[in-house]
């Protein structure tokens, strides 16, 4: 366990990025979302989360796959996939780097998604806990405990020292590169952490919704919950736009798409909602016409086909950014609520 | 607000009960007091769900589309600046008039929760308005703020509190500040910056852009039957920014499908995740329209030409764009 | 994929002269969809399309692209060739590398580099062509003029002539329009009646002229070639049919007090009457205003007193729908109102007439049996003043800011018929400039002026006043370069002429557009003007503008000669490059029924199976026989859904794309 | 065997292949044989599994290759006319390069449960496509299996897919039946009239064999009600089902039905397991 | 982040037109015909009339690398199709103040009505427009970079 100053951090933050590309949430125009960062960068390790969650920085919200160059009849490949180089990303909350692990079941499951793998081989996570959680958050109820962060090193923020420990090979073997700027930490600071851990825990036990109960979600219940006659009023409201799948951190669908640039074909890979209409409409017909279907396959996906696939893991971190973000307010808290209590009751 | 949402209330229930309408589209509460959901209330009994205050800002008008198709007639709720839009539905054929009866509730400017967040205020439980101070409720204690310091953007630069369409009006008989403002303020000061600092401020906005068509999908006036972006033999169909340009081309083309028929109502800049201020676009070209074509407001009557379907002999030349001013 | 030619012309040296014709046909080889490409001294001659015709049969081409000269030049000579060997005429595209590029660039080297690009960029656009078939709509045999003046007269026997049926609309009870008022026309001073009345008598006698004479024209629907018309015939109160014509009732009828306005209000007449002797038909109309029966129910003494029983109080007005091919135009006009000119004092003293009012004092069937007489006092004039230019030229803004054409020559006319009949009449006339353009009219200007001695003051009248009997008329006389008064007896205004008032609403019905002074646009000021750009309506006569009778009758020959041009066919071909909707994006918003300027789009409710079920939508539909393929609704439909053939959004993208290649 | 240039891992990136025959089967059906650059074939497949092809700029979509694995000189897609890539892919000359990967999807259990049994394929229209690699891997190692029926039906006769092959081939090979079967009556057709699943319960095979059916849905529909009424139970009949598919990897969540994904844990599946998913396919 | 205009003089603009096929079209066919020269630059495409062009195609020229597009149409009053004009110059004065809105320079667009019988206007136009563009430098900011570097 590691220690240093908050007013050092500038320090820290140049030393990293002499040769790695360092990310963290900054703020631009109004609005905190990961960039990479620069002495003149606003840094704001305060903001609860940003909206474009850290999955951009493993899995971009487009990239190119490869190229194509046509001749006649004659096609040649062209491989122009954006090369990842290595880099840190700073200050990501529990939730996200929790999600970074359900992302990693999908595509790094055989068969392996080079360029995913690729950028989370290059990336160091290095988390940042949470002191002020929000009345949106309910990553408790998914077993994410958000003082103890997971990532390759976990960080603390207590009045004016930072914490910083190791958890894996890879945060260890970086935290060795940098090792001098750092003092380590004596038992006074794991007390002083240790205590603010504590007052976190106890704001988090007076969230509103920590105690969301997901019992009722599991494989068995897949039928039942399927031919539930609330989704049809469930999904009245939604509008059927993209902002809750684009925001989530673990949602990993995707589309590819053929661009012609005039020079040649761009293959390139670009994020999906299943809320979008034409997201499965094939030549002949769409199994999915109606929202009320489209709205029940991502919250079924997330509750219940997602775990049934990787033995009880849910696809939600409770990261809260689609009960702030949803332009009608309806999101996935809203549903478990109404589906979870039983039919009889 | 209660003394409003009591009357609207009641006379929902009664036009429910003697069957004038068969259903209502209100807001339903949600979790905490200031997340509502737009919600279909058919019967008189889950009334209870039914709520109006400070946070109903959503326009139902475009819910109206599918809904008026439906057999039966439905009550709509709808706020002054929700009302502009139903004429402008009704000028373009989308909404069946007679399949709606408009209840037109008085409005008193709504809140923006990003504003209450960005005052330091979190973890918020409880919201209740007394006048025009907020009693917040949070788990890091209470604290209280002063309601127009709160209020919604398009609130701020409010139209104006008269109905431009309603078969039944509900007022609480106490009079509303008209809140004074120059709505194009904004636009007026991007118009000073020089263009390079124009550039870059757009720049700087539209690269948050996640193409997620929440802008799109909320906006009561882009509401094609397939939109040109998703329809993939259009010519401009994309799904993704893949490049600065994509991202300027969505928001232009977007424009200037809404141009003339925008009526300003706010709801896309108010639903951006990324908080992009959209209306500084739709409303420059409301603000050319009136500087070159005369003052115009959509969704004002049912009838009018839109100002890009119609002109005159002595409309003004485009050169005037080059013109107008020096290098700035 | 398409099978494209590309055939590249020299146009002799005007092209390969700064144009490497080489060059271009290598590089328009290798692009995408072109399997042959060649060059030709002249393409257009017999010899270039006879290669382009093998070619098409050798290489089984689906479409040709040809660079020459500009398609405004040879695009129908390529379509034909197409034709002729068996292709789609809309399967052809011009590079334009001659106007546009080989005659305006001196650099070789830069000429050849824009010649391959906009190859490139119609074989880009070529490549999305699909073959085109212009609409055919059937010709309804049958024309309708409307307006039974001179010009309507004119056109109807030219097109009766030809074989083909014709009705003539007209809203006054007989047909003869403003010249059956006037007394002799110029410059000849033949009496405008006797060539009238034969030409009235041939289109009543002639079997394919229908006359609608006290009818309106209410309602124009349809196209070019299948006009739907309502007409209303207005209730005559008497069975035409059965008449005779005889005028006792006319003579009987004891109410007397009616304003004759044919006789422009100076006499009075009968609440039944024939407008004048020659009416044509010769069937009386009852005003039913004046008509004491109608007033208040009782006497009816025509009723009892006609021999023949035609009389028959209840007749209504009756509407009739008919089918026409074409129509034509012609209104024609009437006098500008004085009521803003009240500095001649034209409504106070009855002395002060204007021009047409003298044609019908002078005329031997006026109110004054063609005696010139004050209407005061019924006395013979001594001194005479004409006023030019009233309510013309007029740019103060209460006339009109043209230039009526035709007053100077009638005044002319009138001053040498008075000086004729009652050589101690002193004539005066103030002009601002005389105008005789037409051929003998100058001559016939300075037989007035020297024979008859007309004196002849340009200037401008200031003020005309009544005083003891007599009228002052105050002018200016600008070659004597002073002020003059001068007394006299009767003063005559040359007013302006202006459309008559049922032009502006018959413009609306008919879509044809008119200009701030309600005159009837034509097509082409030069090379259309007997054409309004509406298709299918033609413009005869003063609607379209002030002209004198010979030009008119010119006008209405030439309008009847657009019409049997059209009649005589069987089928009328569109033009296929149409604007065309897919009903599956429409959103049925109207904003482009709004933009057409042709009204060709329609909007009707349909059956169309989305999102898995079927659903009454309101879609657009675009009528191919009218519309002109602007292209304005295609680009306020926000969905897409309107897409113009032959110019789809695509084809210009992929233009656009093949230029910035 | 194969060197089309994609490493093993590279999911998303095709290899290419060139269309060295062209057949037109049907007026909307035409079969393309698929050769790598050098000759052979692209990779090594199990009947039933699919293919990725695409025209770049135009699109991709997945294919069920029809072409035994046993056939190692090309690979063969019977595709039909109903997109704007398959009516790209039926307007293309032989010489014409495409770009294809895969394989993707499981495969018939031709090496497990079907071994020794008696087969009964049924097939609809297009349907046969993936049939017929089954078919032919099955005759090629004869001996392995029981006696095999084929139903076969579609609109009409020229709608029937490799008809030829089908007369001169599979009809006269001992130990196969073939039913034909077309929807309406037609001059110059002497054989059954009649849709497929009434042709199957008219038939009333018995129960002991294994059923594989493929055609359109509502065909399959019927087809399987039929059999349940021959006594046939679910977890004798396979079928391949027919969603859009876009990385052919199980990731990009198009074709996720329930827990399972079509283009990975399918596109073949047993009846049963069917039933297990939500029907929403 | 300004965009630093170099003055390289070897560059050379591309610039679109878009020609109404009634009068400006014709236009350019008569400074052809009166061998009134203008930069080859200029590339010119057919529209039936200039209520015909999209903004989806200006934006579609700048983002495939034009640096100029000029859009010509009939004089007002002269349309072929009597009102198509009046459309256009509404919608073209709003492209362009939305454009320079967002900070793209204001010379790069630009519309003028060119009658069939003015083929001296329409070279004088082209010469001056392709002169302003070459002022202006190339286009960087409304340019879709995925076009420009793409070779293999």
């Amino acid at each position: 366990m590691y220690k240093i100053s908050t007013d050092h951090l500038t320090e820290l933050f140049s030393s990293i990025s002499h040769d790695r590309a360092l990310y963290m949430p900054i703020e631009k125009n109004g609005q905190v979302q990961f960039d990479r960062w620069m002495e003149d960068k606003k840094v704001r390790l305060d903001a609860l989360n940003t909206v474009k969650s850290p999955k951009d920085l493993f899995f971009p919200q487009s990239e190119n796959i490869v190229a194509f160059k046509i001749k006649g009849k004659n096609i040649s490949i062209i491989e122009n996939r954006d090369e990842s180089e290595p880099f840190v990303v700073f200050g990501v909350r529990a939730c996200d780097a929790a999600s970074f692990d359900i992302l990693d079941m999908v595509f790094l499951q055989d068969p392996v998604d080079t360029y995913y793998k690729a950028r989370r081989d290059n990336g160091i996570v290095v988390t940042l806990a949470c002191s002020e959680p929000e009345e949106t958050c309910f990553c408790s109820v998914f077993g994410i405990d958000a003082t103890n962060p997971s990532g390759d090193i976990a960080t603390w923020i207590v009045d004016d020292m930072l914490y910083w420990e190791s958890l894996t090979e890879k945060g260890e073997r970086f935290t060795e590169t940098i090792k001098d700027l750092f003092e380590s930490a004596d038992f006074l600071d794991e007390e002083a952490l240790k205590s603010h851990k504590e007052d976190v825990e106890k704001i988090i036990e007076k969230l509103p919704l920590h105690d969301l109960s997901l019992d009722g979600f599991n494989s068995e219940a897949m039928d039942e919950k399927f031919n539930s006659p609330k989704w049809e009023e469930l999904s009245e409201a939604c509008i059927g736009c993209g902002t809750c799948t684009f925001i989530c951190p673990t949602c990993q669908c995707y589309d590819i798409r053929d661009y012609d640039t005039g020079q040649g074909i761009q293959r390139f890979r670009c994020w999906d909602s299943c809320m979008y209409s034409d997201f499965t409409r094939m030549a002949h017909g769409n199994p999915r016409t109606s929202q009320v279907e489209r709205f029940r396959q991502r919250f079924m996906h997330k509750l219940i086909y997602f775990p049934t696939n990787n033995d009880g893991v849910y696809s939600c971190v409770g990261c809260g950014r689609c009960v702030a973000k949803c332009p009608v307010s309806m999101n996935i808290v809203k549903v478990i609520k109404a589906m979870g209590v039983d039919e009889n009751v | 607000m209660q003394r409003i949402f009591g009357l609207i209330k009641d006379r929902v229930g009664a036009l429910l009960a003697d069957g004038t309408v068969d259903r209502v589209i209100g807001w339903e509460k949600g979790e905490f007091l200031y997340d509502h959901t737009p919600a279909i209330f058919n019967a008189e009994d889950d009334l209870v769900d039914l709520v109006y205050d400070g946070f109903c800002a959503s326009n139902l008008s475009k819910y109206l589309i599918d809904e008026s198709k439906k057999d039966g007639k439905i009550l709509a709720l709808l706020k002054p600046c929700d009302t502009y839009n139903f004429n402008q539905l009704i000028k373009e054929h989308r909404i069946n008039r007679d399949n709606v009866y408009v209840l037109g509730i008085e409005c008193r400017g709504m809140l923006d929760i990003d504003k209450i967040r960005a005052l330091g205020i979190k973890g918020i439980e409880k919201v209740e308005e007394q006048g025009d101070e907020l009693y917040i409720q949070t788990i890091y204690g209470d604290k209280t703020c002063k309601r127009n310091e709160v209020l919604l953007e398009k609130c701020i630069n409010c139209k104006g509190k008269e109905h431009v369409a309603y078969d039944e009006l509900v007022t609480s008989g106490e009079d509303i500040p008209q809140v004074e403002s120059n709505r194009f303020e904004d636009v007026e000061k991007l118009e000073a910056m020089t263009s390079d600092e124009r550039f870059a401020f757009w720049r700087g906005e539209l690269s948050k852009c996640i193409r997620c068509n929440a802008c799109r999908n909320v906006c009561p006036i882009c509401s094609c039957v397939e939109c040109v972006f998703d329809n993939k033999d259009s010519v401009v169909a994309s799904k993704a920014n893949t490049d600065e340009f994509e991202e300027n081309l969505f928001h232009i083309i977007r424009a200037f499908h809404v141009a003339g028929r925008c009526t300003d109502c706010g709801e896309c800049s108010r639903v951006c995740p990324q908080g992009i201020p959209l209306h500084l676009l739709n409303r420059k070209i409301i603000k050319d329209i009136n500087e070159f074509y005369g003052e115009y407001q959509a969704g004002q009557d049912t009838n009018s030409l839109g100002p890009l379907t119609d002109f005159t002999k002595e409309d003004v030349e485009p050169s005037i764009i080059t013109e107008k001013g020096g290098e700035k | 994929m398409q099978k494209i030619g590309v055939f590249v012309c020299w146009c002799g040296s005007n092209i390969a002269a700064t144009v490497d014709v080489k060059a271009v046909v290598d590089a328009v080889s290798h692009e995408p969809g072109v399997v042959y490409a060649t060059d030709y001294q002249y393409m257009c001659s017999e010899g270039g399309q006879s290669q382009i015709r093998q070619a098409i049969k050798d290489f089984g081409l689906t479409g040709i692209v040809v660079c020459s000269c500009s398609p405004r030049m040879h695009e129908s000579t390529f379509r034909k060739t197409a034709i002729s060997a068996g292709l789609n005429p809309y399967m052809v595209e011009i590079a334009n590398i001659r106007e546009q590029c080989s005659w305006i660039h001196k650099d070789r080297e830069d000429a050849t580099e824009k010649a391959i690009i906009l190859a490139r960029t119609a074989v880009a656009k070529l490549n999305l062509n699909r073959p085109l078939t212009p609409g055919e709509s059937p010709v309804v045999k049958r024309a309708l003029v409307i307006g039974g003046g001179i010009a309507g007269i004119q056109s109807a026997l030219d097109i009766a002539e030809a074989g083909y049926e014709v009705d003539i609309v007209e809203k006054s009870p007989t047909i003869g329009g403003k010249m059956a008022q006037l007394d002799k026309t110029f410059p000849t001073l033949d009496c405008a009646a006797c060539i009238l009345t034969p030409k009235m008598v041939d289109a009543a006698s002639n079997e394919n002229i229908n006359l609608y004479t006290y009818s309106e024209v209410e309602d124009v629907s349809g196209f070019v070639g299948n006009f739907t018309v309502k007409i209303r015939k207005k209730a005559r109160s008497i069975n035409a049919d059965i008449c005779s014509g005889c005028g006792v009732c006319t003579e009987k009828c004891p109410s007397r007090k009616a304003k004759d306005e044919f006789n422009m209000g100076l006499s009075n007449r009968g609440a039944i009457y024939i407008p004048f002797a020659q009416a044509i038909p010769n069937v009386p109309v009852i005003d039913r205003e004046q008509c004491i029966k109608f007033k208040t129910g009782k006497c009816g003494l025509c009723e009892m007193n006609c021999p023949a029983g035609a009389i028959d109080f209840k007749q209504q007005d009756e509407l009739v729908e008919r089918q026409y091919g074409a129509i034509i135009v012609a209104t024609g006009f009437k006098p500008i109102s004085l009521e803003n000119f009240d500095e001649f004092s034209y409504s106070q003293c009855p002395d002060v007439i204007t021009s047409l009012e003298l044609e019908r004092i002078m005329n031997a069937a006026g109110p004054t049996k063609g005696k010139l007489l004050r209407p005061s006092d019924n006395t013979p004039p001594r001194t005479m003043v004409f006023v030019q230019c009233v309510g013309s030229r007029d740019t103060s803004g209460c006339g009109k800011t043209y230039c009526s054409k035709i007053c100077c020559m009638y005044t002319a006319k009138h001053a040498m018929l008075i000086k004729e009949k009652y050589p101690d009449i002193d004539v005066h006339v103030f002009y601002i400039d005389v105008r005789t353009p037409g051929k003998n009219f100058d001559e016939f200007y300075r037989r007035a002026v020297e024979e008859y001695g007309v004196n002849y003051i340009k200037g401008m009248v200031g003020k005309v006043a009544e005083r003891n009997g007599k009228l002052l008329v105050q002018g200016s006389d600008l070659l004597a370069d002073d002020q003059i008064i001068i007394e006299a007896d009767m003063v005559v205004l040359a007013t302006a002429i202006e459309p008559d008032e049922s032009a502006r609403n018959l413009a609306t019905m008919l879509t044809a557009s008119i200009d701030t002074n309600d005159f009837f646009t034509e097509a082409h000021p030069k090379l259309r003007p007997v054409e309004s750009p509406t298709a299918g309506v033609y413009l005869s006569g003063v609607c379209q503008g002030p002209k004198d009778i010979p030009e008119t009758v010119a006008q209405a020959s030439a309008a009847a000669a657009k019409v049997i041009g059209l009649l005589a066919k069987d089928k009328l071909r569109s033009n296929p490059c149409v604007a065309s909707s897919n009903e599956m994006l429409c959103n049925g918003c109207s904003t482009c029924e709004n933009v057409c300027p042709y009204g060709a789009i329609s909007y009707v409710s349909k059956e169309i199976r989305s999102a898995g079920k079927m659903e009454v939508r309101r879609v657009a539909e675009v009528n191919e026989a009218i519309c002109q393929g602007c292209g304005a609704c295609t680009v306020v439909c926000p969905s897409g859904a309107m897409d113009l053939k032959g110019f789809t959004n695509k084809q210009i993208m992929a233009e656009v794309d093949a230029i910035c290649r | 065997m194969c060197n089309c240039n994609h490493s093993a891992d590279e999911a998303l990136i095709p290899g290419l292949g060139v269309v060295t025959d062209i057949r037109v089967d049907t007026p909307d059906v035409k079969t393309f044989r698929v050769n790598a650059l050098d000759g052979g074939v692209c990779f090594e497949h199990m009947p039933g599994q699919c293919a990725m092809l695409s025209i770049p700029g135009i699109g991709e979509a997945m294919f069920s290759i029809t072409s035994s694995p046993t056939n190692t000189k090309y690979m063969e897609f019977s595709i039909k006319k109903c997109g704007c890539l398959t009516e790209w892919l039926h307007q293309i000359e032989v010489g014409q390069q495409i770009t294809i990967r895969g394989p993707y999807g499981n495969a018939f259990p031709v090496d497990t449960e079907f071994k020794g049994k008696d087969l009964l394929f049924i097939a609809g229209g297009i349907g046969l496509a993936p049939l017929r690699s089954v078919i032919n891997y099955v005759r090629h190692n004869r001996e392995d299996y029981g006696h095999v029926d084929i139903v076969y039906g579609s609109r009409s006769k020229d709608d029937l897919v490799a008809y030829d092959e089908i007369i001169d081939e599979w009809c006269n090979e001992d130990d196969v039946d073939v039913y034909l079967t077309i929807d309406r009556e037609e001059e110059g057709w002497d054989g059954h009239v009649g849709f497929v699943p009434d042709y199957v319960k008219e038939l009333k095979f018995d129960t002991n064999k294994t059923a594989i059916v493929c055609g359109p849905p509502i065909m399959i529909k019927f087809t399987l009600a039929g059999l349940e009424e021959l006594g046939f139970d679910k977890t004798q009949v396979y079928t391949t089902m027919e969603l859009k598919m876009k990385c052919g990897i199980g990731k990009c969540g198009r074709c996720n039905i329930g827990s399972k994904y079509v283009c990975k844990d399918g596109p073949v599946f047993r009846c049963d397991e069917l039933d297990e998913l939500p029907d929403e396919y | 982040m300004s965009i630093e205009k170099t003055e390289d003089s070897n560059f050379e603009p591309l610039i679109v037109a878009f020609c109404c096929n009634w009068c400006s079209y014709a236009g350019a066919d008569l400074a052809g015909t009166s061998r009134l020269s203008y930069p080859a630059n200029v590339k010119i495409i057919r529209v039936p009339c200039s209520c015909r062009v999209n903004p989806m195609f200006i934006l579609r020229a700048f983002q495939r690398g034009a640096d100029g597009v000029i859009i010509c149409g009939c004089h007002p009053g002269d349309c072929h199709y009597s009102t198509g004009n009046y459309y256009a110059r509404r919608r073209m004065t709003l492209l362009f103040s939305m454009l320079d809105y967002l900070g793209i320079e204001r010379g790069r667009t630009r519309v003028e009505w060119v009658s069939a019988a003015e083929g001296v206007k329409f070279s004088t136009v082209m010469n001056e427009f392709s002169k302003t563009i070459h002022e202006l430098g190339e286009n960087k900011k409304l340019r879709d970079l995925r076009c420009k570097e793409f070779l293999d």
